[in-house]
């Protein structure tokens, strides 16, 4: 029987003695104090939309990260759980006239719950098969995004109001917004960052490096896998209420295959299986549409091209190369 | 009579109509090493699959204790004190050493689902982390990141991890393999030691090593149990020295 | 040009196939710590030794079947340990018999015999193949893995043998036969010596080896630790006992 | 005065997908340009700006580039806008935000009606005045049962009950439908649904390549031959030149105008084929050509470029142009003019010369009236 | 006939066209699953490729070198596009795909989902996201035939004639020539196959070329039927992995009569509930994976 399948992923041959690690704090606390830093002061130079856009696939990409960095399993149906949820909020924002955050929390319940049934169905193969039935499971979302009667098919669910939190903050202005949107964006992460250091993440990353030895260690493997498939799941449904609630949108091209390439693309980019590196991948990412959006299609084309580019050139991506650069483990 | 810790009877797996394991029965008695040997492909890796659950026999029961274990998960299997190495080193090559231990370590503080915890309430171990790793002689490197380990000491790692769970029964995969011949000879010491008040089923090629550590040795061949015994009994036995070593009776006679 | 006309008069002189200091891995593994070993052409050598020794090992680092491998093997003169492994065969005219026989399930007998591309000259034509193992015409259509293991091992043998390959790395070609079918194939290795192929022969069945070889080599852990020529053996017997008895 | 002294006008429209060619795409900013061109390049002393961008038909797409425009780009008008979901989406954000739309490929008659906004203006043509023309004639002739073949969005969904309203209230029945969605490369099987129907007429309520295709595959599978009639109920001159006229032939269908109904439609052409180097224009083009002069005349009218005061203006003018005749820019942003029957004829003027005008369909006729629209502006 | 019966037959002949559609493609993904252990995402988009080749040819590639008369046909194009597919295939398999194997195939399969980004975009820059109808179907295969229960286009029963030979003849060459002996022992037993000096990284070369220009083939049959689009393999590619999770990647037979089977489905269910007839495939996956979690002709590697 081979046993060598721990996934290659994230493969750091960097050293990391004594001088590494304590490196590696400091570096951690700089790119802490850059994410804050930019959170809270972005508004005043960038278009506020544009950013809150940002942290919104910031978030996503950082719960996707969380099931392909940390726990070695591609899904290739992430943008379900995203779209999904702002459907649900979406509806219940307009239709029922919740408030945002239990409108937000609907969203991310709703994706808990598919993420339950996605996972049990997918964690039954491995590997590129586990990637091709997220897809394929996906696709049955996305199916229903577009028939049910609620959805709007094809038009999407438009006009979602915004709303007031607590009743009283109106987030119509668009300061209110960002800066909720930035705190969703700090609490989601600071989340991640949680169980990333948690228990619960340490047998995930053994389960990732080395599957059957955590299963003798007497690790119900697959019981694991789940809950880091629920748990991403539902911080990626955070994200995408968030999202539908910033545009007061929400449509198929969230829950489309594509978006789920593009979360993947984001993550790679900036390095799977590192902590800030989805935060890179996803600035880099949007801002890349953003900018390359007067190059009309084209921009698909930089897009595949970068994945491209990644896949051949720094499988580690942008934070993961930085990391091993600076012989740190991890960041 | 003897204490039985485990038992196989009539254990059988097929792949795809080929049958990798017939037959075997088994009865390992609490408290003793015992080795599987044969040759290549005889079943010895399958055999222990089958034991740790990796895969489901096809016919046969395992009784572990006197409990039909037979339809166990892997995981509860371990939980219940049945704990293997791999034939190739298996350890967490990017977590550190001391992390490595503490793994095993950590199903004891019921925090494991504990997603919302910091890993901070792990520290608590540490202290006994390192000390079993002392034990395999690895204290100076707990904090070096598995990956960075020398083979021989990966081995050892996984023997400490292996330990950690405090196994009734130990299973070890072909532990000196692709190994240095000092580095033989320190397993093969460690082995001895953590034996002591505990059941350990080895597979070996090594048969130095066999001598040195196995109170009962089965031959397996093509699935089958050929021989069993002790070493003196199996060495001189007919069929095993023809099916292992090739060497045939008029050989052996002269 | 006048380099390749030296390497051939190197060559001649030389051993056919001269291996120093060879070192193979699986993953991490360090399977073999530095095996020496030669053989001129027309002879055979068998490498004996307990199990997981290194032999197949041995052979499988001349085909490049290792994850990594570093010394020197030299074939006709000629370095190969830093060939890529599809080009070993052709280059080398060497014929291997896997271990296991490697006969593909979801082949024919007959597509079985066919695969290997020749690597040489003077293979031996289908039909001179069935005058040696006459068992084989019978079965020519059958898919392979529906033969009886004598079958399959005599199948791993001809087709090798079809490609022209001088030299023959033969892995325990015995294993697991009746004995009336060990005494076959000991009759067409005897014939393949005759006709001058050049063999490595790895074997647990020293009855069977013995009187085809050349010389000798002891394995173990990964090195050669003996190394006793035909004529050497009935005084070595003790020797050889105290290597391969249990 | 003109707000940061300039006058920026925004072409959203579909730039490469299924309405790229037909309805929207460069033909379309090529319209507004040439507008610009035509007005003198300034308005008010201060110069006009024209900017593009491409929608994907996607209506998220298009309210975060409306958006940024708006917030960023301090874009005056928003044109084109092509796809109803698209329109409505970017109609109500864009007047939340104060800034007019007018739109004009895309036809659901909601944008006036229920979805109407203060500043949204509907310029052209909607779901309501299509099937006035061809359905009527249809029905009268015979077709009285009918199976739809619909675009799965806001637009098929209105042209579809459009349509329906018009065949029920002259006797005929709709014997069931299918939803296809858009940009579909394979209507066989619901060509064979709606063949399995056994309805007289299968009408079409979707548009450029989607009908396109779905009367190729008619043609395919015989089905035109079995004896059923197909009807186009949004149908450009440019789809009738890709079908050919053999294919097209017997055709019938409804338009906001046709560029040789009338000897200034001939000028505007010519005049338009030679700015756009030889492409020639279809309805929803001449529509943005003419829906640029009348804003701009608006803000010259009105002295400023303010929402309001243009959107006032814009209600006050008579728009009579080569495109609009006796044009009228009504509460609920519904441009009222006269709308034509045509029928697909071999080619006489020219290589675009593929229809003739078979009646003139008054706009108090093909369209809603204001009242029956149900904009909730309209009450007081 | 009962009209209901006559539908749901009308339908299948419509599902066996698509299913053909899936078997070619899904066979092309087999194989180059088989040997390389590569998922090739961009399968859709060689598909895709393969109709815009056929497209230029016949309306753009006599205008680019200047004799707008020059119409390469259906036929040329039959043969043309499926080389020039698979020496793409080839190109990418060479130059990118190679520096891969070893790696996790999670890797592969994000590399070509890039490829298929690119290919996409490219595509829709040059000739938009809309179809471009195929104007260069042969004249002998205009017109219909009458099956009894329907009118059927001559060219699309064409399709699914050729398609089926074509599938045959696959097989035949996978099972019973020497090269697919080759190709057969090489997904067994790849090293020892290197080991008798068959230069096995050359056989994956042209191996993935082949099975790329099957997708170029079906992309030029495809052509003539749908409306060529940059989009036209997108959403084919996902059918096609479920196919491959039902299916199981097992065999080379069982990923052509999975193809079959699915279109047939597909086409049934248009009947009783058309807009399910784009999932019904996927609802089918979800039950083979809780029944046969290997997949129907899998074996589990
Ligand atoms: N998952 C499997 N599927 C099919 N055959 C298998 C599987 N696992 C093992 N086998 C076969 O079962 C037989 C026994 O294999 P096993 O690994 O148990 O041998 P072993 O005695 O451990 O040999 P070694 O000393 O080489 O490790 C072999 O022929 C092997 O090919
Ligand atoms: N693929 C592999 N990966 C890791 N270790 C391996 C692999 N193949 C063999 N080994 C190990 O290498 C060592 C030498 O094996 P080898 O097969 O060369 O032995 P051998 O002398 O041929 O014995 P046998 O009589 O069993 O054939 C053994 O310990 C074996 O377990
Ligand atoms: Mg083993
Ligand atoms: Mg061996």
């Amino acid at each position: 029987m081979n046993v060598t399948t721990h996934s290659e992923i994230a493969e750091f041959d960097a050293l990391s003695g004594p001088a590494g690690q304590t490196r590696g704090r400091v570096l951690q606390a700089v790119f802490w104090v850059l994410l804050i830093g930019f959170v809270l002061l972005a508004p005043t130079m960038l278009y506020p939309v544009f950013v809150m856009q940002l942290l919104c696939f910031a978030l996503f990409a950082c719960a996707f990260n969380l099931l392909i960095g940390f726990t070695g399993l591609l899904s290739f149906g992430h943008a379900a759980f995203f779209g999904g949820a702002a459907y649900i909020t979406g509806h219940a924002l307009t239709a029922w006239g919740v408030p945002p955050i239990p409108g937000i929390l609907l969203g991310a319940a709703f994706s808990a719950a598919l993420g339950y049934v996605v996972g049990a169905l997918a964690i039954r193969r491995q590997g590129i098969y586990f990637a091709m039935i997220t897809l394929a499971l996906a696709q049955i979302v996305y199916f229903f995004a577009l028939q049910l009667p609620f959805t709007g098919g094809e038009n999407g669910l438009q006009g979602i109001p915004r709303g007031h939190l607590f009743g009283l903050i109106d987030l119509n202005q668009t300061l209110n917004m960002y800066y909720f949107v930035a705190a969703v964006f700090l609490v989601g992460f600071l989340i991640i960052y949680r169980i990333i250091h948690s228990p619960f993440g340490q047998v995930l990353q053994a389960i990732r490096e080395n599957e059957p030895r955590a299963l003798s260690l007497g690790y119900n493997t697959d019981r694991y896998k789940l809950i880091a498939f629920v748990l991403s799941a539902t911080l990626a449904g955070v994200a995408g209420s968030t999202k539908s609630i910033v545009f007061q949108f929400a449509s198929l091209t969230d829950a489309h295959w594509q978006m789920s390439g593009e979360v993947i693309l984001m993550t790679l980019l900036g390095g799977l299986g590192t902590i800030f590196g989805p935060v890179v991948g996803a600035f880099i990412v949007v801002a890349l549409q953003q900018f390359l959006s007067a190059i009309g299609s084209w921009v698909q084309v930089v897009i595949g091209a970068t994945f491209i580019a990644c896949v051949l050139l720094f499988r580690r991506g942008v934070v993961g190369e930085l990391a091993r650069w600076l012989k740190v483990g991890s960041l | 009579m003897t204490d039985i810790i485990l038992e196989t009877r009539d254990l059988q797996i097929s792949f795809g109509g080929f049958l990798a394991v017939k037959n075997v029965n088994l009865k390992i008695a609490r408290g003793t090493i015992h080795a599987i040997i044969g040759p290549n492909g005889a079943g010895k890796t399958t055999v222990f699959n089958l034991l740790t659950k990796f895969h489901a026999p096809t016919a046969g029961r395992i009784l572990f204790n006197g409990t039909d274990i037979t339809s166990w998960k892997p995981a509860e299997i371990a939980n219940h004190g049945i704990v293997r190495s791999f034939q190739i080193s298996a350890v967490f090559p990017h977590l550190t050493a001391m992390e490595n231990v503490r793994l095993a370590l950590q199903r004891r503080l019921g925090v494991s689902y504990h997603f919302w915890r910091s890993k901070k309430v792990l520290e608590s171990l540490d202290q006994e982390a390192v000390a079993r790793l002392d034990q395999v002689g690895l204290k100076d490197f707990a904090h070096l990141r598995a990956v960075e380990l020398p083979y021989g000491r990966k081995r050892a790692l996984e023997i400490a991890t292996t330990l950690a769970l405090e196994p009734e029964l130990m299973l070890l995969d072909e532990p000196t393999q692709g190994m240095g011949t000092e580095d033989v000879g320190s397993v093969t010491d460690l082995i001895r030691k953590v034996s002591k008040g505990r059941t350990i089923i080895m597979v070996e090629h090594n048969l130095g090593v066999v001598s040195k550590l196995a109170d009962t040795i089965t031959v397996l061949n093509r699935g089958e149990v050929l021989a069993e015994g002790p070493y003196e009994v199996v060495s001189k036995n007919q069929a095993v020295m023809e099916a292992y070593m090739g060497v045939s009776a008029e050989e052996a006679e002269a | 040009m006048s380099q390749t006309m030296e390497q051939t008069t190197a060559a001649a002189a030389a051993p056919l196939l001269h291996i120093r200091d060879l070192h193979a891995w699986y993953g991490e593994s360090h399977i073999l710590h530095g095996i020496d070993l030669e053989l001129a052409e027309g002879q055979l050598i068998t490498l004996l030794g307990r199990n997981g020794a290194g032999r197949t090992t041995t052979l499988r680092a001349i085909m490049g079947m290792v994850d990594r491998r570093t010394g020197s093997i030299q074939i006709r003169g000629q370095e190969f340990i830093a060939k890529p492994a599809h080009r070993i065969a052709p280059l080398g005219g060497i014929g291997y018999c896997p271990e296991e026989r490697g006969i593909f399930a979801s082949l024919t007998v007959g597509e079985n015999l066919m695969l290997p591309p020749a690597v040489g000259e003077g293979g031996m034509s289908l039909e001179e193949i069935f005058e040696m193992f006459p068992n084989l015409r019978e079965v020519r259509n059958r898919m392979g893995t529906r033969l009886s293991g004598g079958e399959q091992q005599m199948l791993a043998l001809a087709r090798i043998l079809r490609t022209g390959a001088r030299l023959l790395l033969l892995d325990e070609i015995t294993e697991g036969l009746a004995p009336v079918i060990v005494k076959a194939m000991g009759t067409a290795i005897r014939k393949l010596k005759e006709r001058g192929y050049t063999i490595v022969l790895v074997e647990q069945n020293f009855r069977f080896a013995a009187p085809l070889a050349d010389r000798h080599y002891i394995i173990e852990h990964g090195t050669v630790i003996d190394r006793i020529e035909a004529a050497e053996v009935g005084a070595s017997m003790d020797r050889l006992n105290h290597y391969l008895s249990v | 005065g003109i707000s940061n002294g300039v006058v920026k006008i925004g072409v959203l429209g579909d730039m490469s997908g299924v309405y790229s060619t037909g309805f929207s795409g460069p033909g379309a900013v090529a319209a507004v340009k040439m507008a610009v061109r035509d007005f003198g390049g300034k308005v008010l002393g201060k110069p006009i700006e024209v900017i593009s961008a491409d929608h994907q038909n996607k209506a998220d797409v298009a309210s975060s580039i409306a958006r940024k425009w708006i917030d960023e780009d301090h874009v005056d008008m928003i044109a084109d806008l092509t796809n109803s979901a698209v329109a409505l989406a970017v109609q109500k954000l864009a007047s939340d935000k104060h800034v007019i739309t007018m739109t004009t490929g895309a036809a659901t008659s909601a944008l006036t009606g229920k979805a109407c906004t203060k500043y949204g203006i509907h310029y052209g043509y909607d779901t309501h005045a299509l099937p006035v023309g061809t359905a009527t004639a249809i029905v009268k002739n015979g077709g009285k049962s009918w199976y739809f073949i619909t675009a799965d969005y806001a637009f098929g969904h209105a042209l579809q009950n459009n349509t329906a309203q018009v065949v029920k209230a002259l006797g005929g029945k709709v014997v069931g439908a299918s939803d296809v969605p858009l940009g579909s490369n394979d209507f066989s099987s619901y060509l064979l649904q709606a063949q399995a129907s056994g309805a007289q007429v299968i009408g079409l309520a979707n548009a450029g390549q989607d009908t396109v295709n779905a009367i190729k595959q008619a043609h395919e599978f015989g089905i035109v031959q079995g004896g059923q009639q197909l009807a186009g109920m949004l149908v450009l001159i440019s789809d009738v030149k890709s079908l050919g006229t053999n294919v097209a032939k017997g055709l019938q269908f409804t338009s906001a105008w046709y560029w040789n109904q009338d000897a200034a439609s001939r000028k505007w052409m010519k005049e338009y084929e030679k700015f756009s180097n030889g492409a020639a224009p279809t309805f929803p083009h001449a529509a943005d050509y003419s829906l640029t002069m009348a804003y701009l005349k608006a803000i010259k009218a009105a002295g400023t470029d303010n929402a309001d005061a243009v959107r006032a203006e814009l209600g006050k003018m008579k728009i009579d142009d080569f495109f609009a005749k006796g044009g009228q820019i009504r509460q609920d942003g519904l441009l009222v003019h006269d709308m034509y029957l045509l029928k697909v004829q071999q080619p006489k003027d020219g290589p675009w010369d593929v229809a003739k005008v078979v009646r003139t369909i008054p706009g108090k006729d093909a369209y809603f009236t204001l009242a029956k629209g149900g904009c909730p502006l309209v009450k007081s | 006939m009962d009209p209901m019966m006559r539908l749901i037959l009308a339908q299948g002949m419509l599902g066996l066209n698509n299913g053909v559609f899936y078997a070619m493609l899904s066979l092309g993904l087999a194989i180059i699953f088989g040997l390389l252990n590569v998922v090739n995402f961009a399968h859709g988009a060689l598909y895709m490729t393969g109709a815009f080749v056929a497209l230029i040819l016949y309306s753009y590639f006599g205008i680019w070198i200047g004799m707008s008369w020059l119409h390469i046909g259906f036929w040329p194009a039959l043969v043309l596009a499926p080389i020039i597919v698979g020496c793409f295939g080839m190109l990418m398999e060479r130059y990118m795909l190679r520096w891969l194997y070893g790696l996790d195939p999670i890797y592969s399969l994000l590399l070509t989902f890039g490829v298929t980004l690119v290919l996409q975009g490219l595509f829709i820059n040059f000739f938009n996201a809309s179809g471009t109808p195929y104007p260069g179907q042969p004249e002998s295969l205009r017109g219909v035939v009458n099956l009894g229960f329907m009118m059927f286009p001559k060219y699309r029963l064409f399709v699914i004639v050729f398609s089926i030979v074509v599938c045959l003849a696959v097989w035949f060459v996978i099972e019973r020539t020497r090269i697919g002996a080759m190709l057969r022992a090489g997904t067994e037993n790849p090293e020892l196959v290197k080991a008798f000096g068959i230069n096995v990284p050359l056989m994956i070369t042209l191996t993935f070329g082949f099975g790329s220009g099957l997708a170029g083939l079906a992309g030029v049959l495809a052509a003539p039927i749908y409306s060529v689009s940059p989009l036209m393999g997108a959403d084919l590619i996902i059918i096609i992995f479920a196919v491959v999770v039902i299916g199981g990647m097992g065999s080379i037979m069982g990923a052509v009569a999975t193809g079959i089977a699915l279109g047939l489905i597909e086409g049934v269910t248009k009947v009783f509930y058309a807009p399910a007839a784009n999932t019904v495939i996927f609802f089918l996956m979800v039950v083979v994976l809780l029944v046969r979690p290997a997949g129907l002709f899998g074996r589990t590697r």
